[in-house]
């Protein structure tokens, strides 16, 4: 299988194809094609995980064909299987199966149900293409293919405004990251003459401090547009106008994390510097704030997810940049966070399946009776993600925590552990009360719900990806940080001893972890005053809820609302004020000089004659100059 | 006198068509104008024919002047056209295409 | 007693069939009934461009620097050149089919006779029945010929009359269209008006070069210059006379200012033949000019045509931005395209000449596609080119609207297709040549440009059609071809670069 | 004879242009300014640019086909007088080469007669 890898990726995009042009005659049977492409990518990579196991040097290198040639610089469309590549076949393929699978439930009343499959396996394909290729370049291809099949997906049901809106607002973000990239590669040629990831690591050390510093930047600014970081944070909860199962698998479990692949596999140029990784960290610090804080006033299920997706991400930044052993650390906790967000959304995806496309938590509540299996499952993905022991949360997101405090600085260790750490108990919080409002208390439904459990090809994979959140990360920890070896560093031998003991962090983030969860629970389990109550014949009801009313409102509501206020404020506003602002500026320049083409043949004339005695001048200038 | 003179005319010659395609509004004028600036190159031409002491600048006026001429007939007929449609031979009355 | 000059056969014997196909191609317009002149025409102008091409491959395999200048000094038939011709015979023959498609009007895109006053009755008759004209197989011959011998000029002089040669017939194609005739005898009057203005400019600059360097061909040129003696104010004139023909040809801002409205107005077919044609055309004499002639004065350039190079891609995208109509939409993204080769050509050496070869292959295939395909959507009036008529084509003709967004996101850089591979080549050489600051500007440029290429995919897509929404004419097996070839070409290229990189590579060498 | 005597006819020169300078320099300021859209025009003659009535007078284009053709066919001259006074000189590759001209010359004749480029009516 190792010297067959272009298959992975081929099967999928031969499906796409297949989808995308067999026209109608094929929507009886396409989507179980769509499911068995990521499938038997699934399985392939499955045997060339065990292949590569007993490799020495545990890297399967090869080159299909010369991309492109010129000059002494080369560029091969080579593909490269390394222990980080095979974790991401394995979290892509597997995760993306189950989401296929259940796609099959979810998209069955959907028209465009084969053209979702086609572009649903163009991103897979895309997606693999990004982790297996050997070279910045064959990685930009991907990158720019996963954007692409992102943005169609988004605007999938385009005929909603607010779908073709956001997948426009995905597409010109993630153009801005991309441009840093391109530019990176482009610095890379210029500096280096090659984009092959050993030759170019192995010539890091020859650059200066300024090149290193501006090459990672640019590349942090790729991996921040695709990952939806500070600051291009704010088309991802957004891109949830797109059907559930996309938002499980490329906005929560896989291309979002491409970011987070980008620099772990740039380690040796991250590492180079550590300004740069200073910046990456403030970068994921900061971002996991936000993203907590925001997602604590969301009311919609899918974008308090969304903001969730950013803030673990932020966790993921804060890994990488941190360096050394952390690199391993970060893409645990990425694999682990696949399963538990990948199971939340489906369950997410699932309760509005079941309540007629309600998003609005204030009009769920009490969920827990009507839908066994998906309240079970999502209560596994809650508990692992605010990182209860011993669910995979706990064994991931933990040791970042404490990497964040082990550092040299005692200043460093203090901003970004007790952000990593407040983060923490902040996750607790709104993550309990998306699932205290969603699935108990008081019912607080519209007219004519029916809530009921989903078809089994949509639990099936639920209760998979359930078992996924609740043992992948204590299985997967050690032996994975060990598998990643090289290609991401090892941890360093001497223990740097930070400001807090060990003990005391786990303690210190479990009681974090126990306060949010509570208070969430204390405030939210009669669920919430935003929404006027069904009125009831029980008085003391109501009272009592006004009561928590009062008390939210006092307590939490009032100073958080006007923190959440803030930031959203900063973020519609500053980023994408700038964004469009910058629109604005094309648009409003283009709408100007367009005026100048009179469309009178003799102004015409003149400009070319002002052009020509400017070009006499200046050649004529630079003479005598 | 020196030929360098005739240099200066061509010149001359040349910046007087230039402008006049700028200020000018029949579109035979201004296609005028530009024969003239051909013409003044082929002034230039055969003077500098003259200085280097070879003939290439004479032969070299003669071709452009049989292309100046193919020039004038497609031009010519284009203008032609544009006038037995608009009843106009003004060059700022094709304002159509715009911005 | 004068002798014959040597004149080796093999080397120019394309340019000699494209002459002599296009006056037998007058010919038959004189002889032949008029019911069997197009297809014959059709026929006999794409045997023409084979057999011309078969030659050019021919010689391709046996062409030295000792064989490479013949017909007295005038011609240079090397590597770059057969190149470029064999491109512009593609290209050429791509076009060539889309002018004579003929199913989905009557009588194809050009009117019989354009000497008929618009909008008299015998007009009205004329566009409703005619058999159109089939003049345009001639002068598109005629035209290609002398693109031909443009990008193979080893003079001056031979490069004025190839430019006149293949300008000429062009300004007569634009004036042709069948429907929206106004437009289309605007179009051909500005252009022809500021054609011959920059035509001017550089046969006034052939009189300073050579008033400079006594002789006209590029390596005498090369060596007066290199010698440096008497005033080389007149050298340096001469080239900033010669660049503004050039550059208008190149539709370099600001000499850029008649490509949208030509573009816009000329018959669609005709306008694809340019975009691809005389990009490559301009773009191979220009290269020829600077880098043959006047490479010794390079440091003296560079910075100017640089200065065009940001200037042209700026402009061409940001005014590319507001545009409402698709064929002054991609007239304008020509303008920027035109800026992204000006880089290349910037760059310099191997590199850069391999990667501007390159780009106006892969990019000239794009172009003549998204043409053909603007060709089909029509209603009553002929093409609906304005940009809101598109919306909701998506539901109308889910497999066109398809291949046009491909080829806008080939236009707009997008990896796995032939704009992608262009565009890095390019920029790859600019960096490689010294010149990142116009890189930075062409990838801000390019960013900008994906926008108004998004606007149309979102117009197409995302939006219902509407009843003003045009129905997607089905091509006949002409345009079918062309808009085939085209999109797979820009498929193949942006997977598989390699084949045309490798050639570009070998070609990519000049002979003085 | 002295050139003293000329110098008063040196001043009177002097004294011509000056005031002649004086009235044109002065003429834009002391003057009152009128304009209207005849004054601002280009002086031109040849054809009136203005539009005229659709309809409005015969326009005669046989004269100007005439005209082109005359243009195009005449200007052969051009190299067939070199041609001629050097035939000697040139030989049989110059003969050759001026038969090839003329058969090029006559394809484009055979077209404008065949396409009825010389029928006046």
């Amino acid at each position: 299988m190792l010297s067959n890898l272009w298959l992975l990726i081929a099967i999928p995009a031969a499906s796409a194809a297949v989808l995308l042009l067999a026209g109608r005659k094929a929507d009886r049977w396409g989507h179980w094609l769509g499911v068995l492409a990521p499938a038997a990518s699934f399985v392939l990579g499955l045997i060339a995980f065990f292949g590569l196991r007993d490799l020495p040097g545990r890297a399967a290198e090869q080159t299909l064909w010369t991309f492109f040639k010129s000059g002494d610089m080369t560029i091969d469309f080579g593909l490269l299987f390394d222990p980080l590549t095979a974790v991401f076949v394995l979290l892509i393929t597997g995760v993306g199966s189950l989401i296929h699978l259940y796609a099959v439930g979810y998209m069955a009343h959907d028209e465009g149900r084969r053209r979702f499959f086609g572009y649903f396996n163009l991103f897979v394909a895309a997606m693999l293409l990004l982790v297996l290729g050997n070279n910045y370049v064959m990685l930009y291809l991907g990158w720019e293919g996963v954007g692409l099949a992102s943005y169609l997906l988004i605007s999938f049901w385009y005929n909603r405004p607010s779908a073709a809106t956001a997948g426009k607002k995905a597409f010109l973000m993630n153009r801005v990251g991309d441009a840093g990239f391109a530019i990176a590669i482009f610095l890379m040629l210029a500096q280096l003459g090659t984009v092959n990831y050993n030759q170019v690591f192995s010539q890091v050390g020859a650059l200066t401090t300024g090149t290193v510093l501006v090459l990672g930047l640019l590349l942090l600014l790729g991996a921040c547009g695709k990952s939806g970081q500070f600051p291009l944070q704010a088309w991802l909860p957004d891109a949830m106008e797109g059907p559930t199962p996309v938002s499980a698998l490329i906005h929560a479990a896989t291309m979002v994390t491409a970011g987070v692949y980008l620099i772990a596999r740039s380690n040796p140029i991250f590492s180079a510097n550590s300004t740069l990784q200073l910046i990456v960290v403030s970068v994921g610090a900061l971002t996991l704030l936000m993203g907590c804080i925001i997602g604590a006033a969301k009311d919609d299920i899918k974008r308090v997810l969304a903001w969730s997706t950013v803030s673990q991400i932020g966790y993921m930044f804060l890994g990488v940049g941190l360096g050394g052993g952390a690199y391993a650390l970060a893409i645990i906790h990425l694999l682990a966070h696949g399963f538990f967000k990948a199971n939340m959304f489906l369950g997410a995806g699932s309760v509005m399946h079941g309540m007629q496309d309600q998003v609005d938590i204030r009009r769920f509540g009490g969920l827990a009776k009507y839908m066994k299996i998906t309240w079970l499952t999502f209560m596994m993905g809650w508990l692992a993600i605010i990182g209860l022991p011993p669910l995979s949360g706990f064994f991931t997101k933990e040791p970042i925590i404490a990497a964040a405090f082990e550092q040299h600085d005692a200043w460093k260790s203090w901003v970004f552990g007790g952000a990593a750490l407040l983060g923490a108990g902040l996750t607790a919080f709104y993550m309990t009360r998306l699932f205290v409002l969603t699935f108990h208390g008081p019912k607080r439904w519209t007219d004519g719900q029916h809530p009921h459990e989903s078809p089994a090809v949509m639990w099936i994979p639920l209760v998979l990806l359930a078992i996924g959140s609740v043992v992948a990360g204590g299985l997967m920890a050690s032996p994975v940080a060990k598998w990643l070896e090289p290609p991401l560093p090892a941890a360093p031998a001497e223990e740097v001893h930070g400001v807090l003991g060990h003990t005391a962090i786990t303690v210190l983030s479990l009681v974090l972890t126990v306060l949010g969860a509570g208070l969430a629970w204390a405030l939210f389990r009669r669920g919430t005053a935003l929404e006027p109550q069904p009125a009831g014949p029980v008085v003391r009801a109501a009272r009592a809820n006004l009561y928590t009313d009062a008390f939210n409102e006092a307590v939490f509501e009032k100073p958080g609302s006007w923190l959440t206020r803030a930031l959203v404020y900063v973020d519609n506003k500053g980023i994408d004020g700038v964004v469009n602002g910058l629109a604005a500026l094309v648009g409003g320049g283009s709408g100007r000089l367009r005026r100048l083409q009179t469309g009178f043949v003799r102004s015409y004339a003149l400009s070319m004659l002002a052009g020509g005695v400017l070009v006499l001048g200046a050649l004529l200038a630079v003479r005598l100059g | 006198m020196t030929p360098m003179w005739y240099i200066v005319l061509a010149a001359v010659l040349f910046s007087i068509g230039a402008v006049g395609v700028l200020v000018r509004r029949n579109a035979i004028v201004l296609f005028m104008c530009v024969e003239l600036m051909l013409n003044a190159a082929n002034l230039a031409l055969v003077t500098f024919s003259r200085i280097n002491g070879t003939l290439d600048g004479q032969i070299m006026a003669f071709f452009a002047m049989v292309v100046a001429a193919a020039e004038v007939v497609i031009g010519l007929a284009i203008i032609m056209l544009i006038f037995r449609t608009r009843r106009s031979a003004s060059v700022d009355d094709a304002n159509l295409l715009k911005y | 007693m004068v002798k014959l000059p040597p004149m080796d056969y093999a080397a120019i014997m394309p340019l000699l069939i494209l002459f002599g196909a296009a006056c037998l191609g007058v010919l038959i317009e004189a002889f032949v009934p008029r019911r069997a002149r197009n297809i014959t025409q059709l026929l006999f102008s794409l045997a023409a461009v084979i057999a011309a091409m078969v030659f050019v491959v021919k010689r391709a395999g046996n062409v030295t620097a000792a064989n490479a200048i013949t017909a007295g000094g005038a011609i240079t038939i090397d590597k770059a050149a057969l190149f470029l011709q064999g491109s512009l015979l593609v290209l050429a023959f791509v076009s060539l089919l889309i002018f004579g498609e003929r199913t989905l009007e009557q009588g194809g895109a050009f009117v019989a006779q354009a000497a008929v006053t618009v909008g008299s009755e015998k007009d009205k008759e004329q566009a409703a029945k005619s058999l159109g004209s089939t003049e345009v197989y001639p002068l598109a011959l005629f035209s290609l010929a002398g693109m031909l011998l443009f990008v193979a000029a080893n003079d001056l002089l031979t490069m004025f009359v190839a430019l006149e040669v293949f300008s000429l017939p062009l300004y007569l194609l634009c004036a042709l269209a069948r429907r929206k005739r106004l437009l289309s005898q605007e179009a051909a009057l500005k252009y022809f008006l500021l054609g011959a203005y920059a035509s001017a400019f550089f046969l006034f600059g052939v009189a300073l070069v050579y008033g400079y360097a006594k002789a006209v061909d590029f390596a005498s040129i090369h060596t007066a210059a290199a010698v440096g003696a008497g005033n080389i104010t007149l050298l340096i004139t001469g080239l900033g006379l010669l660049a503004i023909g050039l550059l208008f040809k190149v539709a370099a801002a600001p000499f850029h200012v008649w490509t949208p409205d030509v573009y816009q107005g000329a018959p669609t077919p005709v306008t694809a033949f340019m975009a691809a044609c005389t990009k490559a055309a301009a773009f191979g004499g220009l290269i020829r000019v600077l880098y043959v002639g006047f490479d010794g004065l390079g440091w003296q350039f560079t910075p100017v045509l640089g200065a065009i190079a940001a200037l042209t891609v700026m402009v061409g995208a940001v005014l590319a931005v507001t545009q409402t109509d698709l064929k002054r939409l991609l007239a304008y993204s020509s303008v920027a395209n035109a800026g992204y080769l000006l880089i290349g050509v910037l760059a310099g050496g191997q590199l850069g000449l391999q990667s501007v070869l390159f780009y106006l292959v892969a990019y000239g295939l794009t172009v003549i596609a998204a043409f053909a395909l603007i060709t089909l959507v029509r209603d009553a009036d002929g093409e609906a080119t304005h940009l809101s008529r598109w919306a909701g084509l998506g539901a109308r003709s889910p497999l066109f609207a398809g291949i046009f967004t491909f080829l806008l996101l080939a236009f707009a850089g997008i990896p796995l297709t032939s704009g992608f591979m262009a565009k890095l080549s390019v920029f790859g050489a600019a960096v490689d040549g010294g010149q990142t600051w116009l890189v930075i500007f062409g990838v801000i440029s390019s960013i900008i440009l994906a926008f108004p290429y998004l606007r149309v995919v979102v117009m197409m897509w995302l939006s219902e059609p509407g009843e003003s929404t045009p129905s997607v004419s089905l091509p006949g097996v002409l345009t079918s071809t062309a808009l085939g070839v085209g999109t797979i070409a820009t498929l193949v290229l942006g997977v598989a670069p390699g084949l045309l990189l490798d050639l570009a590579d070998k070609a990519a060498a000049f002979i003085r | 004879m002295s050139l003293s005597a000329y110098v008063p006819i040196v001043g009177l020169f002097a004294l011509a242009g000056a005031f002649g300078l004086f009235s044109v320099a002065a003429a834009p300021f002391i003057g009152p300014r009128r304009f209207n859209r005849a004054k601002l025009d280009a002086y031109e003659c040849g054809i009136e640019p203005t539009p005229q009535p659709i309809g409005g007078g015969r326009f005669p284009v046989k004269f100007y086909l005439t005209a082109m053709l005359f243009i195009v066919f005449d200007i052969e001259i051009i190299f067939l007088y070199p041609w001629a006074v050097s035939f000697n000189m040139l030989g049989v590759f110059g003969f050759v080469e001026m038969v090839i001209f003329i058969i090029t010359v006559f394809i484009a004749y055979t077209y404008v007669w065949r396409r009825g480029g010389l029928d006046w009516d």
